[in-house]
């Protein structure tokens, strides 16, 4: 079971935004991660499902560069970036969002956003404030209401709501209009409604922008993705469409936990 | 718009402070305006780079008075001739002030440099050491601060009159308060306070975040050394004894009295300190207390620690609660985190 | 299940949460010498309600009591002599300690008690063998077991157990799970948050359902294992009928 | 596309990621070696001379540079045992090393009935220990009173805390300076340690060797108290996780108070060291407490084994500099102890042994 099974369901791609290979990572003497292969292709909305503790989101952040691997390389649109530093990734149009809501919370919502577009494009040093950054504050002002937080552009991050906070942090990285997003867990603590509108606004991205998610939660996980990975004990178990892992019994069974009686 | 936006009561009173510190010269004393006001802008200035780190960037920073007498240090060595102490450059005293401008940033940028990968308690035993090695390097390298300091250290002609620099020091002072203000609401502004609230969330944004740390502390350096040549001119001598580690913990002291997340602070904290430190032992009430023989310290330290116990927001913070309340009352105000955006005035 | 007169713990109209928003929202349960199981999506609150419990997080309104006593408002240290003992999410063992200190520095106090750091190694022999291991060298399992072997010595009426299979390899699992029924059976109450839906009803036989910081819904023995459509709605798994045998 | 995907073999690019993470530890190493081979080989006109030429002097500096740092793990100890648990930075650390100091002298003064010029040989072992533990002890009751009057009630306040106990620096160095005055004190060590010994040709201070068998021994004590007690094993696992160690029904306070009070302890011990060893005077606190805070940024902060390993590096520092720079730059050696300290962070940002707050 952990050995590392390469996408059995979908042959490897023609156009890979991002590929892992054999990506391992070892916190002291535990294995987070035992060997890792994926490729995403450009467009592709990839889930990642899997128990608590998988190893997801040690994947993520060796994939938004904010830990390097102990073995194996990253490719992101045929660059090795294995260990290029996460700053550097926006550059190559990559935009992630925390589990946990990571905002500024001493900073308003509207610059929370205009700190994510200014990043993005580079805008990280001017010392006076030119027209261009009332453009900018006019883009974040657009970004915040298609995340519904028009009314609270003045509010200071660490006064909103929990559910607000991932609408944010989603905001945020919206805001760089990436190609690549990584999501994880953006579903996490919202109500069905607000759920239901997170997987309406997902839906509306554009065609080309390659979209990874980690989703606890199978609806949303299932009705986002055109592709599902399920990954257990820092490893691969299985990858197919949607349909093909919903009635893939092993998958559920794993995700239950069902193995513990196997 | 803009307009009308100019036009809130802060700016107004600002103006009229301005405005009264302006007319001071005519109003009070040759000594109240040369030696108190005069030393309350310097070393407000200096105390504001202290505000400026700490609020936008979450650094408190000890090593901010050893900047302000490296400036001093530099425009003594540049400026004085053959035949004096220091390495007697002998520059046009213009030129000196670059050169010590220059130098006094280069210096910032370097220690920035090192401490960009701290924060927190870190960053502020790490300025501390700096801070005490600076006051070593200038105590034991005699080449550079003069056997037992540099003495006759003339300012510029212009400057002549020492009304005069009053007038550079308020508007120094003015330019200083408006300048770090206005930087919060720029890009290089909200980055910083960006990195103060979560750095890991700035790299991944794109952001260099050691790099932003390194650049607001070599601003910083920068405007210190503006008031440290301020300071050598007002003062016209240096010693290593003025940079050593009290001196630094002074300044600290200053900005924590006035409020270290409020810039105004900066400048009423070297006010209180340099009336204290002026007018205190004079007080007929100190004698009676019986604590004559114990001096001006016990008195100032004993002022801090209050300060710390009943609000670390120091005086600035204890009149903007005062004034909440006065506006709103009865209502509950929520307390805006440390350190966060003022409301655009 | 053994609902006796006084409940083991009671919990009243809890609200807590961090700084202005509230996680958890009038919650109400309460729970003899038994094991009892919350389940629910991420982000429901199930972490923030065992940290209210033993006192991580102050609560903001509301009743928590143990055997009849307030246990809210006391600092941790308080709550967990009274008697809640806390196996953390991540299980928080100490990697400069190795595993016998992680034992020795709780065993004064628990002469003549049920629990000794010898009897916790005659639970888990796997301990016994690593003693000199430091807590940063164990295995996920064995990690868990002394997070587990840790609180024991608490000796304590009730233990509050944040995703105990988190990460686990299933026989880890097994031993885990015979472990709690081994406390029940010795009169200690077990409250278990779980992601692991199959261990969670094998490690508790009622299991309560935790939806936006208030528990929905109870259920007994296996049935929300049976019921697809249960599992839909309150966890988020299994997207179709057909998904489950 | 696919083509232009260039997959290094494995090998390489862990060697590429070695060399990453090594280059500052291989700049270092590289600097360390040459500063080892020019005071062996090069280091002619330089006030100790090359070791090979002179290893007399070698051997000297080699015994300065471990006796100091005896006194130096003595003085940062206590800081980094108080900031390891409570994450407080107690910036009055200094004010304890020299109360210490100054109460440790006028008992001395008392015991020996003179107060000026005390001669070694009236000095017996008793007339040094008893000062020392009234000094040390004096100097914890304090720190434990500023910690439950000052920062007991403000834990995890951090900054508010070091503030806090700036103020009291301030205070405590007036009032020092009123109650003891301005000139230098000094220890007198006991007249049975106070002799010379020769070492390959060279004459050296016994008190030096009995100063480093004193921070020895509070060093084996201190790693005792640490690993075989249980309140020890409490302390390590405060520094690990503090809200955990509540968790499991420990009372922190009590341990906060004893660890507060161990701390300043060891503070007063290394004042009253340092007062034997160099003598003490206003200003002191300052620089010990500079000290104690070089010694803490180099080893990591809150790690005893990081004090250890910091004392050796600065004591090495602060011996070797003036000695082997070349005779007209003596005066630089303080640069020296600034590159060490550059060196380490620029490897090492949280210290040798420390780990990210």
């Amino acid at each position: 079971m952990t050995q590392t099974t390469p996408a059995p369901a979908v042959p490897a791609v023609a156009d890979p935004v991002i590929q892992v290979r054999s990506v391992v990572v070892a916190f002291g003497g535990l294995l987070a991660l035992k060997g890792i292969d994926l490729d995403v292709t450009r467009g592709e909305r990839l889930a990642i499902l899997g128990p608590n503790g998988a190893g997801k989101t040690t994947l993520f952040n060796v994939i938004a560069g904010d830990i390097a691997p102990t073995d194996g390389t990253v490719a992101i649109k045929g660059q090795d970036c294995t260990f290029l530093p996460s700053r550097h990734r926006p550059r190559l149009g990559m935009a992630r969002t925390y589990q946990k809501a990571r905002s500024f919370d001493g900073l308003t919502v509207r610059d929370n956003i205009y700190l994510a577009i200014a990043g993005h494009r580079g805008r990280h040093w001017p010392l006076w404030r030119s027209p261009v950054d009332r453009q900018l504050d006019q883009d974040a002002a657009e970004v915040a209401e298609a995340v519904w937080l028009a009314d609270h552009l003045g509010t200071a991050a660490g006064e909103l709501a929990h559910g607000q906070k991932r609408q944010l942090e989603l905001g945020m990285a919206m805001a760089a209009q990436p190609d690549v997003m990584l999501l994880d867990e953006p579903a996490s603590g919202l109500s069905r409604g607000e759920r239901e509108r997170l997987v309406e606004l997902l839906d509306s991205l554009a065609g080309e922008v390659t979209l990874l998610l980690i989703e606890h939660d199978m609806e949303v996980a299932f009705s986002l993705s055109q592709r599902v990975v399920v990954m257990a004990d820092g490893a691969m178990v299985t990858a197919g469409t949607p349909e093909q892992v919903q009635s893939d019994p092993e998958v559920h069974e794993i995700y239950l936990g069902v193995e513990a009686t196997s | 718009m803009t307009a009308r936006r100019l036009l809130t009561r802060g700016n107004i009173g600002l103006a009229l402070l301005v405005v009264l510190l302006l007319a001071m010269p005519n109003l009070a004393s040759a000594f109240f305006v040369n030696f108190v006001l005069t030393q309350t802008m310097m070393l407000g200035v200096a105390a504001a780079t202290i505000v400026f780190l700490a609020r936008y960037g979450g650094m408190v920073s000890l090593a901010q008075f050893l900047l302000v007498g490296v400036a001093g240090f530099m425009f003594g060595n540049a400026a004085l001739e053959g035949g004096a102490r220091g390495l007697n450059l002998g520059l046009n005293p213009w030129l000196a002030v670059v050169f010590a401008i220059a130098v006094t940033t280069t210096v910032a940028f370097v220690l920035g440099a090192l401490a960009s990968r701290t924060t927190g308690l870190y960053f502020l035993m790490l300025t501390l050491v700096y801070a005490v090695i600076g006051f070593f390097v200038f105590a034991q390298i005699v080449e550079l601060s003069g056997p037992g300091g540099i003495t006759s250290i003339q300012r510029p002609d212009l400057m002549g009159p020492p009304v005069r620099l009053y007038y550079v020091g308020v508007g120094l002072s003015v330019l200083v308060y408006l300048g770090f203000r206005a930087l919060g609401r720029t890009t290089f502004g909200l980055t910083l306070q960006g990195v103060r609230d979560d750095p890991i969330r700035m790299a991944s944004l794109g952001f260099n975040v050691p790099m932003h740390r390194t650049l607001a502390f070599t601003l910083a350096g920068f405007v210190a050394g503006l008031s440290g040549v301020l300071h050598v001119w007002w003062n016209g001598q240096i010693d290593p004894a003025s940079i050593a580690i009290g001196p630094s913990l002074i300044l600290l002291i200053m900005a924590v009295i006035g409020g270290i997340s409020y810039f105004e602070g900066a400048w009423l904290g070297a006010f209180v300190y340099v009336l204290a430190f002026t007018y205190l032992r004079d007080l007929p009430l100190i004698d009676r207390i019986g604590i004559t023989e114990a001096r001006f310290n016990t008195v100032i330290g004993a002022v801090v620690l209050l300060i710390m116990v009943l609000s670390p927001e120091g005086l600035a913070g204890i009149a903007a609660r005062v004034r909440r309340r006065v506006r709103r009352p009865g209502s509950v105000a929520p307390t805006a985190p440390a350190g966060g955006p003022s409301s655009a005035a | 299940m053994s609902e006796t007169g006084e409940p083991v713990l009671d919990v009243r109209g809890l609200y807590a949460g961090y700084g202005a928003s509230m996680v958890l929202e009038e919650l109400e349960f309460s729970m003899g010498v038994e094991a009892v199981a919350i389940v629910g999506r991420n982000g429901m609150g199930k972490t923030t309600l065992c940290d209210t419990l033993v006192g991580f997080l102050p609560s903001s309104d509301g009743h928590i009591s143990l055997r009849g006593r307030r246990v809210d408002g006391h600092a941790p240290e308080r709550i967990a002599r009274m008697g809640i003992a806390y196996v953390p999410q991540g299980r928080r063992l100490f990697p400069s300690l190795t595993v016998d200190e992680h034992l020795a520095m709780l065993a004064r106090g628990t002469r003549n008690k049920r629990w000794t750091p010898e009897a916790v190694y005659e639970l888990f022999p796997r301990l016994a063998e690593r003693k000199r291991h430091g807590g940063g060298n164990l295995s996920g399992g064995e990690q868990q077991m002394l997070a587990v072997g840790r609180a024991l010595l608490l000796n304590a009426d009730l233990i509050v157990m944040d995703e105990p299979s988190e990460g686990l390899a299933p026989t880890i699992v097994d031993v885990l799970v015979d472990a709690v029924h081994h406390l029940v059976d010795e009169g200690v109450a077990v409250l278990v948050v779980e992601q692991n839906l199959r261990a969670a009803v094998r490690m508790a036989h009622r299991q309560l359902v935790m939806v936006s910081g208030a528990i929905e819904a109870q259920f007994a023995g296996d049935e929300l294992l049976t019921r697809p459509d249960l599992q839909r709605r309150y966890l988020g798994v299994g997207a179709a009928d057909r998904a489950v045998r | 596309m696919t083509a232009t995907l260039q997959r290094a073999p494995a090998g390489s690019t862990r060697r590429r990621r070695t060399e990453l993470r090594r280059l500052p530890v291989w700049a270092v190493a590289a600097a360390a070696v040459a500063a080892a081979v020019w005071v062996v080989f090069f280091a002619d006109g330089t006030p100790a001379g090359a070791a090979v030429a002179n290893p007399g002097n070698f051997v000297v500096t080699l015994l300065d540079a471990v006796t100091f740092a005896g006194l130096l793990f003595v003085a940062a100890s206590g800081f980094t045992l108080i900031f390891g648990l409570m994450r407080t930075v107690n910036m009055a650390h200094g004010s304890l090393f020299l109360l210490a100091a100054y109460v440790a002298i006028r008992v001395q003064e008392a015991m020996v009935g003179r107060s000026r010029n005390i001669d070694a040989s009236d000095v017996g072992l008793l007339d040094w220990v008893v000062p020392m533990l009234v000094g040390a002890t004096v100097a914890a009751v304090l720190g434990l009173v500023i910690q439950q009057v000052f920062l007991q009630w403000n834990e995890g306040q951090e900054l508010r805390q070091a503030l806090i106990t700036l103020a009291i620096t301030v205070v405590l160095a007036d009032q020092m300076l009123r109650e003891f005055g301005g000139l230098a004190g000094r220890m007198v060590w006991p007249g049975a340690v106070t002799h010379f010994f020769s070492i390959m040709g060279e004459r050296y201070a016994l008190t030096r060797v009995f100063m480093l068998g004193v921070a020895v021994l509070v060093g084996v004590l201190l790693w005792l108290w640490l690993n075989k007690t249980s309140l020890g094993m409490v302390i390590r696992a405060g520094v690990d996780d503090r809200q955990m160690v509540r968790g499991l029904g420990i009372n922190i306070k009590r341990v906060f108070a004893v660890t507060f009070f161990v701390g300043s302890f060891l503070a007063g011990l290394g004042g009253v060291l340092g007062a034997s060893f160099a003598g003490v005077a206003p200003g002191t606190d300052g620089d010990w407490l500079l000290n104690a805070l070089v010694v803490v940024i180099i080893g990591g902060l809150g790690s005893i084994k990081g004090a250890v390993a910091g004392s050796l590096l600065y004591g090495t520092v602060v011996a070797f500099a003036p000695a082997y720079l070349p005779s007209q730059y003596s005066f630089y050696a303080i640069i020296v102890t600034f590159a060490l300290l550059a060196m380490v962070l620029a490897v090492r940002p949280y210290g040798l042994f420390g780990r990210p707050a």
